[in-house]
């Protein structure tokens, strides 16, 4: 029997239409948000980039190796 | 001399079929190519030592009570493993390159050609009778093509659970395999000078944008196909957890400790299904066969895309990126950038890459929303 | 063109109702709050993204096996979420200035004064006949008073499932509105000289004092409210495995991965609650309305209970503190340090706030123990 | 009917009656225990801050800093 | 009124028994070895005080839908607790010094005498009639010679779980106690000369040896011991997650949040066993001094067992090193170690030692096999 | 009744003899794929101890501790 491909014939085109669509209106979604945001909010700038996998930010890495220089500073201090 | 006896019938050495030791051997081989060629470690390594486990006779690990099939219960049967790890993909994704240059969406969509070609290619060689595929099963099947491995588990988990093994193997094996099997093709139908096509900086993306869009995709998503909420809603949220940025703590686990944990539990659950009586079945064959063609189609449909829409802009795309287009992120990109480099040293491909690349992701969970709604 | 057909039955566009589109909107409406005004984003971002996905028509999200509900069957049904949430709490908790000054303790009960007021309140409406609410109800929202969510989610989880939703929306929004909420009640029953006293310096507190005392605070349940013992147990629990100093790995973890780990899965449980057919109730508005109440009512029980000890005793507290008593870490001991500041900018309440402050955590999980055993 | 009311407000004043009670009980049982503890344990000395929530505490980083100093400095000497 | 007699009725002073008392300073005993002590803490903290919270009267805590009772039935009733702490385990696992000296697994094999004398011991005590332990019971209470606390957790939730709590506290107690027990037995059984017995330096071992061992003990025990696979296959899992240097998140994970996580929950759910009518048994005697001969028989064994090597080998090993063989990984070692400094202060064995220590898992791996092929 | 005695003596010396031979095996298993190793990877070099349990493997400590230097040496310079 010769009925699965031609059952999944239209359902395949359907498919890749229904992918196209879907993509082509997120497209036109995107651009109009990104419209949108350059519009109304012009000064918010770029996104950082703050989202960093690392367990510990540069920042708060930055924080504690003050934390421990001061900490023997004040050590060397009281020797 | 009894207990002599009974330990002698309860070891391995007498109740080994050769199907489960084939099944050892496979799963070595597994082990050798996640360790050795690296291919895939965090899941194959994983999902072959369970294959192992699942393999050994006079024991219950992988039926009954024992601990590979209790955790296929909790997290595969209900899909919750599969989807909580797409979320962790979604905290790990930028969409900024996609959002600097939105057309690149379109190689996102052709790529997954692959999908829908390799349903069709199931079907036929069920009709031919090679094969012996139900219609949910060629779509299981199918999704392997769309590259994209949380994806794959998840619609064979509520499609196929019975193929699920050989479908997790032919996905994540494909997906490490990417950096061979798409230059041949890739190379097949460009142009040199093509290749050779450069394309400018990308644009800086605000916050805001990266914010709104895991929400925008989301409410298209609810809009037009609703069967594929599940997956990009816990992608969606991923993404916006990261975006956000006023979670970080979440974030962090969710990237971190939170997808080690279920890729662990998830790799050991998929394991259970590499039993030799569920793998070692002709269907497997026709997976792996129908596997590495919708890797080949979707890696061609992209490219061909890719040209049509040079034909159709004035601003040329490299043809390259369309080939990222099949996710396999960040493979995928990378291959595109090495073929580019190959063509010109100083064409960096890399980051243009990304933006089909996760249009890819995209693109496959909306094909398996499709198939959920139109075969399950 | 019947899959046309089919998938235009199956999308959103046909399927919405004008119920799940408003709940859709204030779901993003929370995410603004929890995203650009900081409103408790670790809790309020899952929940509302869980109610996003809990309003998507045509796919089991929220309902039969979706993830969302196998999550809130897993761990909200059950009450494991809020009792390991509340684990995480008392590993993060501090009884340092409350060992101090352990008389700030009555600040504590003092504020629970919200919770029975709001109990009385929700009852005179369902006389009234404005709402329905049963007595399991009323306490349900009561608790809202208390200000500290996992003790809110736990008590709605065992007495009013079904206006889990709106006790969320009500508990988290009122925490982070604090700051707004409590300086007017503050300010109306203080005399700026009331709110220039300044408060000593703390003694300093042995560790021994710190590891007796979550053992004391649950020998106490224990013979007094045992009901309350689940969720003062988990959090006793928490604060040994702090204070001991001998198993810092799993505190560390208990303070991060696994609180992070639930608070994301709780978020979800939580949002899919959120359903329109839930929410989109008129109890919704009730509770919202009590829960203001609640916070007011406990606010100013806390501040007129400070005035009375100051009465009662020579050394005087500066009555601002009292409203920390409400709970809210830290939120309410943040905004009586900056009222505090504002009367005398040389004014330091923080230490001083944080003793009541987590007085009432404890107060509210009495509350809660006494409200299961003459309720539920 | 008005007994949703009146049959709650003795659950009320009890229930915030109890409340009173447990934590003027524990006021109480906080003070004898910290007077116990000032007198069989004088020399135990304040808590330490050393259950941080920081992923490293600065002890662990000190030492980490000092290792990769003196790895550096065994690398400087070979090289 | 009715209220304060309902809560009075509810109260834990009215409903407490004696036994309960009883067991509540046990558990706070047990918190002074854990906490001032320093007694394997990290399982013997939680533990204790999941024991605390089963013995609270008035309330559903270790019974019926209460949160220790739940833990228990997800993650002990199961296995999968134990099971994921022995992949963790694995993956802390170096099998360098074993494999640098492979001989030394001699003494792992040794010290498993504990394990099948007690068993013996054990019954004997049965048909004394002093106790009435089953088949079963004795074998679960005979792994407690194993020192190794996930083995024992799981053998004793396979084949009596009624016993679960005091074979859980025997053997974390006398792990803690390694540094007590072992040594008069050690010193009882070796000369002054032979403890002063100097071990070479071992030599490096290559990372193919460390990422294959894992393999071939796996593959040896699915061929004789399949048994044991469930166990042994999740510590092989872990060891090769970690050897194999390519999944290093997953091993962290593994080794840290993983472990922690599962740690805290099958503390917990072991102190739900401590309910007084469990705990304050005859039988609950019976272990704690079959416990103590375990360790102490398997110490003996270990010992001897090396001096008989000493005398068959021309390559001398310093006898001590045999105590090491019951596992209590790393106590037992380190206890060795002291007790060769004491004899010669210049003699390092804690890498020695090292060998036959993780050896001993694998013995007591092995042997809970057995007894539950044989026994179960 | 002693036959629970008698009924285990044969299990324990049975379970104690799998023991030995279990791990004789796997001494005599271990031995063989090391000359195998020996053999056939002679230039695989020793296990680098790169799984350690710690956080923060040392070089990416360093990784971090140097990019830290140099932003700060960048400020510096700007500043
Ligand atoms: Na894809
Ligand atoms: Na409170
Ligand atoms: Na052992």
């Amino acid at each position: 029997m010769e009925n699965l491909f031609s059952q999944g014939l239209p359902l395949a085109l359907f498919g890749i239409g229904v992918v196209f669509i879907f993509l082509c209106l997120l497209i036109l979604a995107t651009r109009a948000m990104s419209a949108l945001a350059a519009r109304f909010a012009p000064a918010a700038g770029t996104a950082p980039a703050e989202t960093s996998p690392s367990h510990l930010p540069p920042a708060q890495m930055a924080a504690i190796i003050a934390a421990i220089t001061l900490h023997r500073a004040r050590r060397g201090a009281a020797a | 001399m009894e207990q002599w006896h009974a330990l002698w019938q309860g070891t391995g050495l007498v109740q080994f079929e050769w199907q489960q030791a084939v099944m050892l051997l496979i799963c070595l081989g597994l082990l050798y190519l996640a360790i050795h060629r690296k291919f895939e470690p965090l899941l194959l390594l994983p999902i072959a030592f369970g294959g192992l486990l699942a393999n050994i006779p006079g024991v219950e690990i992988a039926t009954g009570d024992g601990i590979l099939r209790q955790l296929y219960e909790i997290g595969l049967a209900t899909s919750i493993f599969p989807l909580l790890i797409f979320m962790g993909v979604g905290a790990l994704t930028d969409f900024g390159p996609l959002l600097a240059n939105p057309r690149t969406m379109l190689l996102g969509a052709a790529a997954q050609v692959g999908i829908f070609a390799t349903l069709l290619g199931a079907l036929l060689l069920s009709d031919l009778g090679l094969f012996d595929f139900s219609l949910q099963q060629a779509a299981a099947i199918a999704i392997i093509g769309g590259a994209d491995g949380p994806t794959s588990l998840y619609l064979a988990s509520v499609l196929a659970p019975e193929l699920l093994g050989a479908i997790a193997i032919a996905a994540y094996s494909y997906m490490a395999l990417v950096p061979l099997i798409q230059p041949p093709v890739a190379l097949a139908l460009t142009t040199a000078k093509e290749r050779r096509i450069r394309m400018s900086g990308q644009r800086e993306v605000r916050r805001i944008e990266k914010i709104l869009f895991p929400l925008l995709l989301l409410m298209l998503t609810a809009l037009l196909v609703p069967a594929a909420a599940p997956l990009l809603g816990m992608f969606c949220f991923g993404n916006l957890m990261r975006e956000s940025g006023v979670v970080k703590r979440l974030t962090d686990t969710a990237q971190n400790s939170l997808v080690n944990i279920v890729t662990i539990l998830l790799g050991l659950a998929v394991g259970s299904r590499l039993a030799a009586d569920q793998f070692l079945v002709p269907a497997t064959l026709g997976i792996l066969l129908l596997g590495l063609f919708a890797f080949a189609a979707g890696t061609a449909a992209g490219v061909l895309m890719a040209k049509l829409m040079n034909r159709l802009s004035r601003n040329p795309i490299n043809p390259l990126i369309g080939a990222a287009g099949v996710s396999a992120v960040p493979m995928a990109a990378r291959t595109v950038h090495r073929l580019g480099k190959q063509a010109d040293p100083e064409n960096f491909l890399l980051m243009h890459a990304m933006g089909p690349n996760v249009a890819g992701v995209i693109g496959s969970a909306i094909a398996a929303g499709i198939l959920i709604r139109l075969a399950g």
